[in-house]
């Protein structure tokens, strides 16, 4: 086990490698400067902000000192914001995303495998197509449409939930995860559901009802298991592009999170930040990958062993 | 009075094709103590009959229309599922063909072995899991203490059967389906089994339904004898009767299919065709680990238009020694000469030269033929691929292909998924032969179908054999339809050769001990 | 499994309900504790006064500093801020500031003319970078200083008579010298504290976190929450402590407008920093609306690339700006929040009005064109409108391209740009035509109009006339009254506008909600916020119906 | 097993081309045939707007403004008083190009990127799949402003920008799907009957691996749609006043509460697109899947 983890760590080191020089190279391509403002900038002082980041020296060597200070953990200064770095934005925006996140996540799991689960009993039913034309209309329903049309409802009209905000009235972070989560629900209903189909067709299922087991014990002690094995796979790629995709739903509910950052960012080319954030992203993203893999494996008595000896 | 007494039992299934009628108001009776066969082949309705005693058939698609089942004074037919479920698992369990499939791969044996006694008797874990290793040591399990927690895929299939049936037995039913247990299994590990039935049934005197395909294999253990047919019971009696004194024409054939006698010996000695030095098939077994020696230091030849017998369970490496001639596996030593060229070095133009005349027939007629190519692409492929044929032509060498392994020209626009098992086997047989090879390895080609079709199969390739003048190497576990088949027979154990010679020498005189607990196994020895 | 179904229903409706927020609300806490919550628009950079730009920034650092004056609200006249009074010399090139005799940063310390001495020097000096420096720079050698042609800081027209007396020598008399006081770039920071945490000229330093701030305005930094909050507190030893009522503010990062507009909905918010424009009709039929809106000071307009064809011809400059119907515009597109503009220089700065040529005028337009050689739109090369993403820019040209099109038969492609890159096309002048705001730093016509003089950093038009250079640069500076100094604009104003470089749209307003109970936070002009007038009345909450 | 024995016995003997069996299915399949009739009507629509729209579809009112629906206009007006009905029908020609297209670009890409790594394995498959997990973590936006700047403006490059980023997940499923059907026997006599790989991927594994990647487009097509949205709103795609769906709803979301219809009629055109493609998605793959109808 451990070896395969550790082959597959080694193997992200040159993924993520290359993922940082295509950025670095990328952004400085991109139109306008981190300096660029509406009103004209003074060239001396443009010069000098210049000398103050480094962006004097030639790109090559600029590309160099950015991998030693990454090699330290340096991240370096922010442009956008002066006098902060982007380890400790990062560290600000990291909390409050990685908890939407992990919220958003447990909201997909649990509302889209109860309703895939449900669905796969009988098929081809009210019971399965309801759930899943709720699914259907999930998937193609954009945040930036739910958010809004959810505070409508819950904070505006009902005045059950607060409308904005992230830890700082009871209940705030409610909507934010079910809006964020509802897309990845219904992409886990339909994985759920295929799966569990799949595995209620397998033999030994009919062993466990030829056992007298009632219906619903056959379903939880049986195939469950089986089942939301493809959903586990789903999760690590899920869990990071939750945190990628998070932004539009930081700006909606004002949550001060790291998806905010991050778009900020790219707008105004804050070199440093973009590159801190795509750096820490993408590792993350290898890390959830490799994450779920394990825990398909745990489920997976074969697969456990192969990695086993792997 | 009998445990369980069926009458006009009829099930129907409404499929995309239409309502079909699969049991067609059948009746029989399984007295306590005895073992009652239902033999016929697949599609003959013979599982569905079992099946919708317990209510263990899927409705819809399936329904009962008729009938009763009257197991000690209640009719099976009438109960609610809740009933049933009380039933199942407790009086009367099931042991089903696939012991790969059938258990549960993310449990451990243990857990899925102690449920039924749980859910049905209300015991606590501990006894559970007690009365669990008792019956696994009787089942024949060595070391139920360290193997109860491990999970199926660490079993070889015999174990799993054996686990089945220990699951079954967990509670003392009165009453054991055993659907085909055997089927799936080596004939050494098939022979095993059915002692194990046997015997566990006499002990608890319990009443047994044993289905299957194959007169022979239960000539030794059925008490009595039903025939299936297309969904109708054709013949009904005990086992001397059924054996003796066969009337009804099927049954007749089902006796016929059985293969015995050995093929007449070869004429003059002819030249070799295929030589095979040291061969070396070892495969990886992860960083670090011991590689597995599937195939090991093996060396023997294959005479121009003689039929090569490979025989050994499953692990021998039988099946490997044959995809290395053909490299569909990596060779990490020796050398095979065909036709004096060493195959193990060919690459590109060369390799597929040599592919044109070097063919394989798979195992399994489902899995080995593209199920979105119509027979015809199929088998056209071949041809156009090696220039055999035009695209002129091609239509009629497919056509004279579907003459050849006797398919109805009618069928040439068909998929896979409608022909039967044996039919398919022939497309397979028929795209191996398209390219006009000298030499084919037939993997198993028969183990997968019922006895009927295996006999009509295997006259084929013999026929076919003659016709083109074909070279074989037929691998098989079972040794009775190598000796049908084979000129001379190589006994293979654990990856080398043990013994070899005429199926008769091998028959009359066995040299080796493996080679006598091949012949024990083959099931109804009595009969040949 | 039916079972397992109904628990979790029941687990999420109690998660729900459990999360209803039965609390009070933010705006009735505030009410009771003296406590503003003010939507600011978002994040500010920092809180170094001679490092950030924009508005949210400066909200906040007007409360945290202040400088030599602060703004009345109401009349927008400088009262005293960190001087208590100044005087000015008879050729008005010299004022000198007596300092607060009581005034102390939040540590206690006497702020001194030498804070401010050092606190310029450092604004000035080209290392720091201060993109604000030239707000400077009527200030004697106070350009050549940033630019670097001299590099002794003592040259710099500012000095320090002793403690309380500062002395500012002006390049010539500047009349709106006294409104810069009050722009962050002319603060004083606290000297000790920026060196103990680095270099005077360094961006990085942590000087301006809470714990570290040292700060001389009303209020003190009390907590940051990157991206979530920013509270300020009452600075005990500020001079004029008594008149400030509030005891603090929270300003809230709000960066999505729709949202800030909810959560003043809701209570949440006391003032939102912007209110998005569907939003308006509604807020104007409420009963004693929250809605306020006032004229700001700044004009939204076109930049006309005068070097490139076809608008290297006037006529067809005009004929574009003719063909524009404003008051059908700002009437629909903008609800009539925003005011037609005929000028670069918004109406009312200070007195001056700005010269008015020409209306909406299809047939002049029409004759204009065909003048240029495109007689109902034939041979038109076509025509591309570059604008940076944003709703409301796209809404403002998609209805201009259809004016044009009705009106001239021309077609204009649009093309929304994302914003660095729209700052770069503008700043290369690689456009035709490029959407554009200005918004005055402070209240006067020189703001506007010094834009457009040859080669101005902020000129992009390649617009060039001598005679308005010197109107601008010469003769405006050295004119001897006010009234002749304007009519000096008013004719620079006129030939710019004959010239046509760019397309006055609106003018621009200043539009806020403010929640009933705020007190002392009027509209104006600069849509300036002068925290020491706010107070709060206890008023009960009521719903904003909204139908 | 016990199904499959007994269709034997039924099985009716009559040749079925893949193609004419699966149709044959499908036709059976009410929700699949509703799916293609919607989507052929709102082909036909797109193909015919031109001609069927009711307005010029940049005519501005500026004075009637945003308006309900009304005999005048069916589905109300926007703020400049354009015909909604109009829009929509523009917009749809944008946004189904834009999908159809945009989507067999990425299907194209990825199942012939994920057949490769799949069927060759080894070394090669490391080296692709690093190189999508690479493309995976690039900063989107910045790739999409670079690809702006570098090559203007155009659908057909937003085609390829949407492409080059929906093809990814596409290669991957493409390539589980590959591993798994290469240890059947079929491809196994495919090499011995001296096929060349490319063969044995374009005639025995890709055809076999169909089912999965129709759904997976099934859903792409509408994510792509809204991708569409975002990259327009970005300044890559569509400008005004030529509109598509994805922005007719981004500008209806901010409106929802004054004028409600301009949100969820372009809403109701999308969803309904949606829900058609999945109804047919999912026909198609039980119709395609030939061992379903047999077992």
């Amino acid at each position: 086990m451990w070896r395969f983890i550790a082959g597959r760590l080694l193997q992200a080191i040159p993924v993520i490698l290359a993922v940082i020089t295509v950025t670095f190279f990328l952004v400085r391509v991109a139109p306008g400067g981190p300096f660029d403002s509406e009103k004209a900038v003074i060239p001396e002082v443009k010069a000098a902000l210049e000398a103050q980041y480094r962006l004097d020296l030639p790109l090559g060597q600029q590309y160099l000192a950015y991998l030693q200070d990454l090699a330290r953990g340096e991240l370096g200064p922010s442009f956008k914001y002066p006098g902060r770095s982007v380890n400790e934005l990062i560290a600000a925006g990291l909390p409050a995303t990685a908890e939407l996140g992990a919220y958003a996540l447990l909201v997909a799991v649990v509302l889209g495998g109860l309703a895939g689960v449900v669905a796969s009993l009988k098929p081809n039913s009210a019971q399965d197509y309801i759930p899943m034309s709720v699914a259907m209309i999930g998937i193609c329903m954009p945040t930036f449409l739910l958010g809004p049309l959810l505070v409508l409802v819950f904070g505006i009209h009902l005045e059950w939930l607060p409308v904005a905000g992230w830890g700082d009235i009871p209940g705030d972070k409610i909507l934010p995860s079910l809006t964020l989560g509802a897309a990845y629900a219904a992409y886990i209903a339909r994985l759920s559901r295929a799966g569990m189909l799949e595995v209620m067709s397998q033999d030994y299922i009919r062993t466990a009802r030829a056992k007298g087991l009632p219906e619903w014990q056959v379903v939880t002690r049986h195939a469950l298991r089986g089942g939301l094995i493809p959903v586990v796979a789903f999760l690590g790629p899920a869990f990071a592009g939750l945190l990628a995709g998070s932004f539009v739903v930081e700006t909606i509910f004002q949550i001060p999170g790291l998806g905010r950052f991050y778009v900020q960012a790219a707008f105004n080319r804050d070199y440093t930040m973009i590159l801190g954030t795509t750096v820490f992203l993408s590792t993350l993203i290898v890390l959830f990958n490799l994450l779920s893999d394990i825990l398909a494996a745990w489920l997976n008595p074969r697969l456990r062993a192969q990695y086993g000896e792997a | 009075m009998p445990l369980l007494s069926v009458r006009d039992l009829q099930v129907d299934f409404t499929t995309r094709n239409g309502r079909i009628t699969a049991v067609n108001r059948i009746g029989f009776n399984v007295e306590p103590g005895q073992i009652t066969a239902i033999i016929g082949e697949s599609g003959s309705g013979k599982s569905v009959a079992c099946y919708s005693l317990l209510g263990l058939l899927p409705t819809p698609p399936a329904s009962i229309e008729s009938g009763s089942a009257v197991f000690d004074g209640r009719d099976l037919l009438q109960m609610s599922e809740r009933e049933l479920r009380e039933i199942r698992g407790r009086d009367i369990a099931m042991i089903f063909q696939d012991p790969m499939t059938c258990l549960n791969p993310y449990m451990t044996v243990g857990n899925q072995l102690v449920e039924p006694l749980i859910y049905h008797r209300k015991v606590t874990r501990a006894q559970a899991r007690e009365r669990a290793l008792e019956l696994l040591a009787e089942v024949g399990l060595r070391d139920p203490q360290a193997t109860i927690d491990q999970y199926p895929h660490q079993f070889s299939g015999g174990m799993r059967q054996r686990v089945m049936i220990a699951m079954a037995l967990i509670n003392e039913p009165r009453l054991l389906i055993a659907d085909e247990p055997t089927t799936a299994l080596d004939v050494t590990i098939q022979a095993q089994i059915l002692e194990l039935i046997a015997e566990l049934q006499r002990k608890r005197n319990i009443g047994v339904i044993f289905i299957s395909h194959d007169l022979s294999v239960v000539a030794d253990i059925a008490d009595d004898i039903v025939v299936m047919e297309k969904g109708h019971v054709v013949e009904r009696g005990d086992r001397q009767a059924i054996f003796q004194a066969a009337e009804h024409p099927y049954t007749q054939k089902l006796l016929a299919a059985i293969p015995a006698g050995s093929k007449p010996p070869a004429d003059a000695v002819r030249e070799d065709l295929i030589q095979v030095r040291n061969l070396c098939t070892w495969f990886p077994q992860g960083r670090g680990a011991e590689p597995l020696r599937a195939v090991d230091d093996v060396s023997f030849t294959v005479q121009r238009g003689e039929v090569l017998g490979l025989v050994g369970e499953s692990g021998s490496g039988k099946s490997t020694i044959g995809r290395s001639l053909l490299r569909l596996v990596p060779v990490t030593s020796g050398e095979v000469l065909f036709d004096g060229t060493d195959v193990t070095g060919l690459a590109g133009a060369g390799l597929k030269q040599m592919r044109r005349r070097m063919q394989m027939i798979f195992q399994d007629p489902y899995a080995s033929l593209n199920p979105r190519m119509s027979v015809y692409d199929t088998l056209a492929e071949p041809l156009l691929l090696h220039g055999i044929a035009t695209r002129k032509t091609v239509e009629q060498g497919v056509l004279q292909l579907m003459d050849d392994v006797g398919l109805a020209r009618a069928f040439v626009r068909k998929y896979p998924h409608e022909f039967s098992g044996g039919q398919r086997q022939r497309i397979a047989i028929g795209r191996a032969l398209a390219t006009r090879p000298e030499f084919v390895v037939a993997d198993e080609p028969v183990s997968a179908l019922d006895v009927t079709i295996q006999a009509q199969i295997l006259e084929l390739m013999l026929e076919l054999g003659r016709e083109y003048g074909l070279t074989m190497l037929f691998v098989s576990h079972d040794l009775a339809v190598v000796r049908h088949i084979a000129d001379r027979i190589l006994v293979l154990y654990k990856g080398r050769v043990v013994e070899q010679g005429t199926g008769d020498a091998l028959f009359n005189a066995p040299q080796e001990d493996y080679t006598r607990q091949l012949l024990q196994a083959i099931p109804g020895r009595g009969l040949l | 499994m039916y079972r397992f179904v109904h628990v979790l229903c029941l687990v999420l409706m109690a998660a729900f309900l459990g999360g209803c927020s039965a609390g009070e609300s933010n705006v009735a806490q505030g009410n009771r504790d003296g406590i503003l919550h003010f939507g600011n628009g978002s994040e500010p950079q920092g809180l170094d006064p001679h490092v950030v730009t924009g508005v949210p920034e400066s909200k906040i650092i007007d409360a945290l500093f202040e400088g030599l004056t602060r703004k009345n609200p109401w009349t927008l006249e400088p009262e005293p801020g960190a001087a208590a009074s100044w005087e000015f010399s008879d050729d008005r090139r010299v004022i000198t500031f007596h300092m607060q005799p009581e005034g102390r940063w939040s540590n206690g310390d006497p702020v001194t003319a030498h804070d401010f001495v050092w606190s310029w020097r450092r604004a000035l000096d080209p290392a720091m970078g201060n993109l604000y420096a030239y707000m400077l720079y009527p200030v004697e050698n106070a350009e050549a200083y940033a630019t670097g042609k001299i590099d002794d800081p003592a040259l710099v027209g500012v000095r320090a008579l002793d403690d309380m007396t500062l002395e500012v020598t002006l390049n010539a008399p500047t009349p709106y010298f006294l409104q810069l006081m009050d722009h962050y770039s002319s603060y004083a920071v606290h000297r000790e504290t920026v060196e103990r945490f680095g270099k005077a000229t360094d961006r990085f330093t942590r000087w301006t976190r809470v714990g570290n701030i040292v700060t001389n305005g009303p209020f003190q930094l009390q907590n940051w929450e990157l991206n979530r909050r920013i509270v300020v507190e009452r600075n005990p030893h500020y001079w004029d402590n008594d008149a400030v009522y509030l005891n603090g503010i929270v300003f809230y990062p709000t960066e999505n407008i729709v949202s800030e507009e909810r959560m003043f909905r809701v209570h949440q918010l006391h003032y939102t920093a912007d209110v998005p424009l569907n939003k308006i009709p509604a807020y104007r039929k409420m009963a004693d609306t929250p809605f306020v809106e006032a004229p700001y000071l700044g004009t939204y307009f076109y930049l006309l690339n005068t070097e490139r064809p076809p608008l290297d011809d006037v006529r067809v400059r005009k004929a574009l700006s003719l063909a524009v119907d404003r008051e059908a515009l700002t009437r629909n597109v903008l609800y009539g929040s925003n005011n037609p503009a005929y000028a670069i220089t918004p109406p009312g700065t200070l007195g001056y009005q700005p010269p008015q040529l020409f209306t909406h005028d299809p047939e002049e337009a029409r004759r204009l064109l065909a003048e240029a050689g495109y007689p109902g739109g034939d041979g038109w090369p076509g025509l591309e409108l570059i604008y940076n993403t944003s709703e409301s820019h796209r809404k403002i040209a998609v209805a201009l391209q259809q004016m044009w099109k009705d009106a001239l038969n021309i077609t204009v492609t649009l093309s929304n740009q994302e914003w660095k890159v729209y700052l770069d096309s503008v700043s290369q002048m690689n456009f035709q035509v490029a959407r554009r705001g200005w918004i005055g730093d402070y209240v006067d016509p020189n703001n506007f109009l010094d834009l457009y003089i040859t080669d101005g950093g902020n000129n992009n038009t390649g617009f060039s006339d001598p005679v308005y250079d010197e109107l601008i640069l010469q003769r405006a500076p050295r004119a001897a009254t006010q009234e002749a100094r304007f009519a000096l604009f008013h004719e620079a104003e006129t030939r710019l506008m004959e010239q046509m470089p760019i397309l006055p749209i609106y003018t621009y307003a200043s539009k806020h909600l403010v929640h009933p109970s705020v007190k002392g936070l009027p509209p104006n002009l600069m849509d300036f916020v002068n925290v020491k007038y706010i107070h709060l009345e206890d008023v009960p909450l009521t719903e904003f119906e909204l139908e | 097993m016990t199904s499959a024995n007994l269709t034997d016995t039924a099985q009716v003997e009559q040749g079925t081309s893949l193609w004419k069996d699966a149709w044959r299915r499908l036709r059976k399949n009410r929700l699949a045939l509703f799916g293609l009739a919607v989507l052929t009507v709102f082909i036909a629509l797109a193909l015919l707007t031109p001609w069927i729209a009711p307005y010029a579809y940049d005519a501005q009112n500026l004075d009637l403004g945003a308006s309900p629906p009304s005999a005048a206009h069916w589905l109300g007006t926007d703020i400049f008083g354009r015909d909604l009905l109009t829009q929509i029908l523009y917009g749809g020609r944008i946004s189904l190009a834009v999908g159809f297209v945009a989507t067999a670009v990425a299907l194209v890409i990825g199942v012939t990127w994920g057949a490769i790594a799949g069927y060759v394995g080894g070394r090669v498959d490391a080296v692709m799949m690093r190189l999508v997990d690479i493309l995976y973590a690039l900063p989107f936006m910045i790739f999409i402003v670079l690809l702006m700047v570098v090559f203007g403006r155009n659908l057909l490059l937003l085609f390829l920008a949407i492409g080059a980023v929906e093809w990814l997940t596409m290669a991957r499923i493409m390539r589980g799907q590959v591993q798994s059907l290469r240890q059947q026997e079929f491809v196994e006599a495919a090499v011995s009957l001296g096929l060349s790989p490319a063969t044995i991927v374009r005639r025995h594994l890709v055809p076999n691996a169909l089912g999965p990647i129709i759904v997976y487009t099934t859903l792409t097509i509408p994510s792509v749609m809204l991708l569409e949205a975002f990259l327009s709103f970005l300044g890559l795609g569509v400008q005004p006043p030529a509109t598509s769906w994805g922005l007719l709803i981004s500008y209806g979301a901010e409106t929802m509460e004054e004028y409600p219809w301009l949100l969820i009629f372009p809403g109701a055109a999308l969803t309904l697109t949606l829900f058609a493609l999945n109804f047919l998605g999912d026909g198609l793959r039980d119709a395609l899947d030939v061992r379903g109808s047999g077992d």
